[in-house]
C-alpha cells in the first residue's frame, strides 16, 4: 500500500503543452504512471508526446472522456488558482499543484473554498508525489528513490531528493514521498500526511522534514507525541538562515517567538523525534 | 515588496484614512518650502525601507520654517542601518492625546488575514505583545466574505475606543481593508493610529508590504519600486528570478531549492565554514541565469570559494552545467569551484563538466568539507 | 415538544432600541419568551424596557454575558446580512431574521456562507416563530393561537396569521408556527421545516402556506409523496396574480414554466395534499 | 428596477463589453446629425422598458441620414404596448453572421448567479429553451469565489464557439459578470451576442434590471430611473413604500402583506368579483402611509368598492384606522367601502373606525362576499 498514488491513479496533467508539463509528463509515463489526459484551452483534440496522452480543452471533459481521478497542476502562477478550482469542481478528490509564486490573496480564497469539498490539494510549490515503483505524480526524480517502508514528508523540494538519494544508497526505500511545499498557504500540511503515513500499513518509519517560517512543525510535534506510534526521524533546515525579514509589528505578533529552527528542534526533540544534523544523517539514522 | 512611508500613506488616503497633511522633499530647500506651505510645526521623516527610523534620529520635529530646513538637511545626510536618506516626508506636526496600533497580515496558521488592534500602540507594541498579550485583540477576516462591521466592533470594543470615535474607526478600518486586500498586500499598518489633542483619529505613520508574486495585478504599486534603498545583487538577481541573499561568511553557495540552499548553509557551517550568501537558483533554472546567478556571487569580494549544489529536478544538470561553462569562459574567476551534480541529466551535465578545473563531490557533507577546505586553503595562501 | 423555540429558548434581539425591536420585544416578553438581552453597537450598558432587557454593544459579548442560544434581526436591510453573521459568528445556532428588502446578492453570500457552518437560519422577511404557550420569537400576534398538535409552516407573514386565526376560531391549536419568509434567498425552506414537523412528536397535521415563483412548493410535493406520513393541507396565493413581469429571457429560461399556482396545487394535489381553495378553509377541511 | 438598452449598454461598455457606436437621440433632427456622425446605415431602436420592440416596430434600419430623420419620427410617434417613446438611440449598424444568446440572473434553486449562453441567440431564444434545452448551456457562479476562467470556458465550449473568438468571450464574460455583480443587478443581458461580418464580438442589444432593494448602494443608477415610462401611480406609491400594481376589476384592495394580499384578491375572484389592484402597504404602516394608499386606490375610476383586509402584526389595527380616517375626511369617496381588522391593536382600529361609514366584516371569507356584493349594487344602481 502507499498513501495518495498508486497504480489505479489515472492522471490528468493541467497545462501538459507547456514546457514544464510536457518534459515531466514523459518522464511520468517513463515511470509507469498511467497518465490518461492533458489540458490546455485552445488545444484540446491534439495529442503530445508521440500521440501518448490526449490534450482536452477543460477537466471536466478530460475526466469525461478517461475518467481521471488525479490532477496535476503545471500552468502559471497567474492562472494556477482557477485551475485548482476547477480540478475541484470537476469532481477531482486529489490536485497537485506544482506551480510557484502563486499570490497569497488567491491561495487563502482558495483554500477557503476547498474548505468546504471533499477534496485533497497537495502543494502548491511542491514537487509531488512519488510511489516509488508504482506512480510518479509531479518531478521528484524516479532513479533516487526504491520502494520500502519508510514515510518521507517534506515542505521542501529537492532537499527532499537529497534524503532519497541517501536512503536509497544505503538501500533504504520509501513507501511514498510526500512534498507538501513551502508556501504559507497549502492544501495538505505535516499532521495530514503523518496521519496517513500513520494508518498505512506498508510505512514502518517516517520521516520529516521542516524549515524554518511558520507553525506547522510545531503542531506536528504536539501530534506525534500524543498520536503516533511510528518513529519519526526530522530535519529542520534554516539553522544558519538570518533572521528573515519581518513582515512589520503585526507580523511579529501574530508569529511571535515560533518559526525558528532552534525552536523547532526542540519541539521534535521533546516530541520524541531524532532530528539529524545534516541531510544525509537521516539516512543513517534511520538504518540504525 | 515594501513601500515607503509616504506611499503607504498615499495609498491609505485613497482609502479615506485621514492622514496629516504632508508631502516629500529630496532637498533641504524643499523641505522649507513644504514647511512654508503646512504652517506651524512640522515633522521631518526619513523615507528608508528599515525600522528604527526614529530611535536613529531619522525622524525630528521642527519649530518652524527655517528649523525644518536645517533637520531636512541634518536627516538628508545620514544613513540608517547602512541605508542613506534620499527622501524625507514632511508632515504636519499633531498634538497626540493617545496612540492606538492598528494593522493587517495574513495569519498563516489561521489561513485568513487578521486585523489587530492595541490602545497600547507606538513604538513599544512588539513588547506589548510579548508581556501582555492580552491588550492585542485580534480579529479575523474570512476571505471569502471580507470585512464586516462585526469585525471592526469586536476591535473597538476590545481595545476600549471611546465611542465618539467608532464612526471614523469603521471608515479606517474598511479603508485599511481595501487598501490590504486592493493592492495584494501582504502587511498594511497604521502604528500609530493617534487621537489629537483636538479628539481626530489620524493615521500619522503607515507601513505596506506587497505581495512580490502578485506584483502583475499592481503596475502602478510596481513604478513605486525604489532601487536606490534595496541591496544591488538582491534586485539584480530577483530581476532575473534568482534569489540572493548576500550574508557575512567567505563561501558562496548556488543551489536549486530554498530548502536544499539552507541546508548546505547549515552543513557548511556544521563542517565550521560561513556561507557567504544564500541563493536560489530556483526551479528550472536554464544557463543564462545560472551565469547571472555565478557572477553576483562572485560581486563579493569576500567569497573565497563556491559551492555548487544542483540537485536536478525541474532543474536540469545539463542546463547548469551549460550555464557555469559560459559564466567561466567569461569571468574565469581564480577561487576554487566545487561542485555536486545528483538527479535529472546529472550524468549529462558531470561530462559537460569533465573539463573544467573544478573540484567535484559525491554526497554534499563531501562537497561541503571540500568548499570549506577549499577556503581555507586561499585564506592560507593569501 | 416543538420545532425551534420552546421554553428553553433564551433570546437575544439584535437591533433591540429601534421602533419594531423594542414594541416587539415587549410583546414577547409579555407572551414568556426568555428575552435575555438585545443588541445595539454604541448602547452597551443601557437597559429597556423598565429594565428588563439589558443592551450589549455585540452578540458574541451578549452571549458571553447570558447564554443567549437563539437570536432575533430587527435591523435595516444594510445592516442585515452583517448581523446575520455576527450571530453565526458568536456561536449561535438558531436565527430569525426579520428584515425585508435585504439585497439579494448580500443573502446570496450570506447563505453561501452559512451553508459551511451548522447553524439554522429562519427568513429574512418573515414572522418568525411562534409555539403556542411557550415561546413566540418574531410578531406573529400571540392571542391569535393555541397550543395544539398543528404544525404550520409558510412562506407569507399576515396570511399565516389568518389561517392561524382561523384554526383558533374553530379550537384547533398549533404544535409550532414557522413563517420561512417570502424571499428568493432564505435559510430554511419548506422540506426542512416539514421533515421536522414529520420528527415531532406534538405535531399531528400540517399545513403548509405557499405562494406563486419559485420551486420550493413543489420541492416540497416531491418530499411529502415520498417521505410524509402525517396529512398535509396546503394553500397557495397568487391565483389571480397577473404573470410576474418575467425577469428578462435569462429569468424565463431558469424558472421554465414553474411557479405558478395553478403548478404548484397540481403538484400538491398529485403528492395527496388537500388543498384549499382559501385560508378560511384551510382550518376546516382540518377539523374534519 | 429596469435599465433602458442604452444605459444597460453604457454599463457595459464601462466593462470593457464592445458595443457599436451609437447615441441617444430625442427628436428626429438629432437622430439625422447621429447618423451623419457615425456615417452609413443606422439602426433606430425605440428605447421603452417592454420587450417586444421589434415585432411592434420599434426597432428599424436606415439606409442613410434622411432615412434615418424620417423613421426616428415614426419611431417617436409610436406607443408600444401603451408606453409612448420618447427616446431613441441611433446605432451604427453592423453585419450579422450570428446571434447568441448571453445572459447571467441569479438562480434562486441553486442560490447562485447563473450563466447562460446558447448559439441559438436572437429573439426565439426562450423558444429554443423550452423545445431544445440542450442547446442551452449554464454555468453557476459560486458568490464568494465570483467568476472563474473555467466557468467562462465551459460556456465557450458549451456554445462551440469558435476558439478565435475565446480571448474576447472571455473578456465579455468577465466584463458582463463584473457589471451584474458590480450594479446589483437581478439581470443582465446581452442579445444577441454577435459575430460581425467582419469577425468581431459585439453586443448588439443589452438589458439589465437592478435589484430595488440594493439602489443605495448605486445612487449612479438611481438617476438612471426614467419614471415617464413608468406608470405613475405604481411609482408614486413606491415612493411611500408601497407596493401597487393595477389591474382590470373593479374591486380595490388594501391589505397588510404579500401573500395576504393575493390571498384577498384569490378569494374575491373566488366569490364571483374581480380585484382592480393589488396592493401591499407592507409591514408597519403608519397612517400616512394608508391614506396614501386609499388615495392611489381611488384614482382607479373602475373601483365600485373597497375592501380592507388587515391582520395586524408589524402593522398595528389603530395606525391603520387613523390612516383611513385621515384619508376618508380628505377625499370623502362616494363608494362603499368594507373593513375587516384582526390582530395587534385590532380593537383599538375598531372602535376609532365604529362611526365612520364601513361594512366591517369578521371573516375573510365574509368581507369578500360583502366587497363583491357592494361593487354589484354600486353597478346596479349607476
Amino acid at each position: 500500500m502507499s498513501i495518495f498514488v498508486d497504480k489505479d491513479t489515472r492522471l490528468v496533467v493541467q497545462g501538459i503543452t507547456g514546457r514544464e508539463g510536457l518534459f515531466h509528463t514523459g518522464q511520468m509515463l517513463e515511470y509507469g504512471t498511467s497518465v490518461v489526459a492533458g489540458t490546455r484551452p485552445g488545444k484540446g483534440g491534439e495529442w503530445v508526446l508521440d500521440g501518448k496522452v490526449p490534450v482536452f480543452d477543460s477537466v471536466k471533459i478530460a475526466v469525461e472522456a478517461t475518467g481521471a481521478n488525479t490532477s496535476i497542476i503545471f500552468v502559471p502562477a497567474r492562472f494556477a488558482s482557477d485551475a485548482i478550482l476547477e480540478a475541484a469542481d470537476a469532481g477531482l478528490q486529489l490536485i497537485i499543484c506544482l506551480t510557484e509564486h502563486i499570490p497569497v490573496q488567491d491561495m487563502m480564497r482558495v483554500r477557503n473554498y476547498l474548505d468546504q469539498k471533499a477534496v485533497r490539494l497537495i502543494g502548491p510549490n511542491c514537487p509531488g508525489l512519488l510511489t516509488p515503483g508504482e506512480a510518479k505524480v509531479g518531478i521528484i526524480p524516479g532513479d533516487i528513490a526504491i520502494p520500502g517502508a519508510i514515510g518521507v514528508v517534506s515542505r521542501s523540494g529537492t532537499l527532499t531528493y537529497e534524503v532519497l538519494y541517501a536512503l536509497k544508497q544505503l538501500g533504504l526505500g520509501a513507501s511514498t514521498c510526500v512534498g507538501i511545499g513551502g508556501d504559507p498557504i497549502n492544501g495538505t500540511n505535516f499532521i495530514d500526511a503523518l496521519a496517513l503515513f500513520e494508518g498505512d500499513p506498508q510505512t514502518d518509519k517516517v520521516v520529516m522534514i521542516g524549515e524554518i517560517g511558520g507553525t506547522d512543525e510545531e503542531k506536528a510535534a504536539d501530534y506525534i507525541s500524543s498520536q503516533m506510534t511510528k518513529p519519526v526521524v526530522g530535519f529542520i533546515a534554516g539553522k544558519t538562515a538570518p533572521p528573515g525579514k519581518r513582515m512589520g509589528h503585526a507580523g511579529a505578533i501574530v508569529e511571535g517567538g515560533a518559526g525558528t529552527a532552534v525552536g523547532k528542534i526542540k519541539a521534535l526533540e521533546d516530541a520524541g523525534v531524532v532530528v539529524a544534523s545534516h541531510p544525509e544523517e537521516i539516512a543513517e539514522l534511520l538504518k540504525n | 515588496m515594501k513601500l515607503h512611508e509616504y506611499q503607504s500613506k498615499q495609498i491609505f488616503a485613497k482609502h479615506d484614512i485621514p492622514i496629516p497633511p504632508g508631502r516629500v522633499a529630496t532637498s533641504p530647500e524643499e523641505a522649507r518650502a513644504i514647511a512654508g506651505e503646512l504652517g506651524g510645526r512640522v515633522v521631518i521623516k526619513s523615507q528608508v525601507l528599515v525600522g528604527g527610523r526614529g530611535k536613529a534620529g531619522g525622524i525630528r520635529l521642527a519649530k518652524n520654517q527655517r528649523e525644518a530646513e536645517k533637520l531636512a538637511r541634518e536627516v538628508l545626510g545620514m544613513q540608517i542601518k547602512g541605508l542613506p536618506v534620499r527622501k524625507i516626508l514632511v508632515d504636519k506636526a499633531v498634538g497626540i492625546e493617545t496612540e492606538i496600533y492598528f494593522g493587517i497580515t495574513n495569519d498563516r496558521t489561521a489561513r485568513k488575514p487578521v486585523m489587530i488592534a492595541s490602545a497600547a500602540g507606538g513604538i513599544d507594541i512588539e513588547e506589548v505583545a510579548a508581556t501582555t498579550p492580552e491588550k492585542i485583540i485580534r480579529a479575523h477576516i474570512d476571505p471569502l466574505l471580507g470585512l464586516q462591521n462585526y469585525n471592526i466592533l469586536d476591535l473597538a470594543i476590545g481595545i476600549e475606543l471611546p465611542r465618539e470615535h467608532w464612526r471614523v474607526f469603521n471608515q479606517i478600518a474598511k479603508g485599511l481593508w481595501n487598501a490590504f486586500q486592493g493592492s495584494d498586500a501582504t502587511l498594511a499598518e497604521i502604528n500609530p493610529l493617534v487621537i489629537t489633542d483636538d479628539n481626530q483619529l489620524l493615521a500619522v505613520d503607515g507601513k505596506m508590504v506587497i505581495d512580490d508574486n502578485a506584483l502583475f495585478r499592481h503596475p502602478n504599486i510596481t513604478e513605486m519600486r525604489d532601487i536606490t534603498t534595496e541591496n544591488e545583487s538582491e534586485t539584480e538577481a530577483l530581476k532575473h528570478g534568482l534569489t540572493y541573499i548576500k550574508l557575512e561568511g567567505e563561501i558562496g553557495c548556488m543551489v536549486n531549492g530554498a530548502g536544499l540552499a539552507m541546508a548546505t548553509m547549515d552543513i557548511i557551517k556544521h563542517f565550521g565554514g560561513e556561507p557567504a550568501n544564500f541563493l536560489d537558483i530556483g526551479g528550472g533554472a536554464n544557463a543564462e541565469k545560472v551565469a547571472m546567478a555565478l557572477r553576483i556571487i562572485l560581486k563579493d569580494k569576500n567569497v573565497k570559494s563556491i559551492l555548487f549544489n544542483i540537485f536536478g529536478g525541474i532543474t536540469r544538470g545539463d542546463e547548469v552545467a551549460r550555464g557555469i561553462l559560459k559564466a567561466l569562459e567569461e569571468i574565469k574567476p581564480e577561487i576554487p569551484m566545487v561542485i555536486r551534480l545528483v538527479g535529472t541529466n546529472a550524468e549529462e551535465g558531470r561530462e559537460l563538466l569533465a573539463n573544467a578545473n573544478m573540484i567535484t563531490a559525491e554526497t554534499l557533507a563531501q562537497a561541503a568539507q571540500k568548499a570549506v577546505e577549499a577556503s581555507t586553503r586561499v585564506i592560507e595562501e593569501v
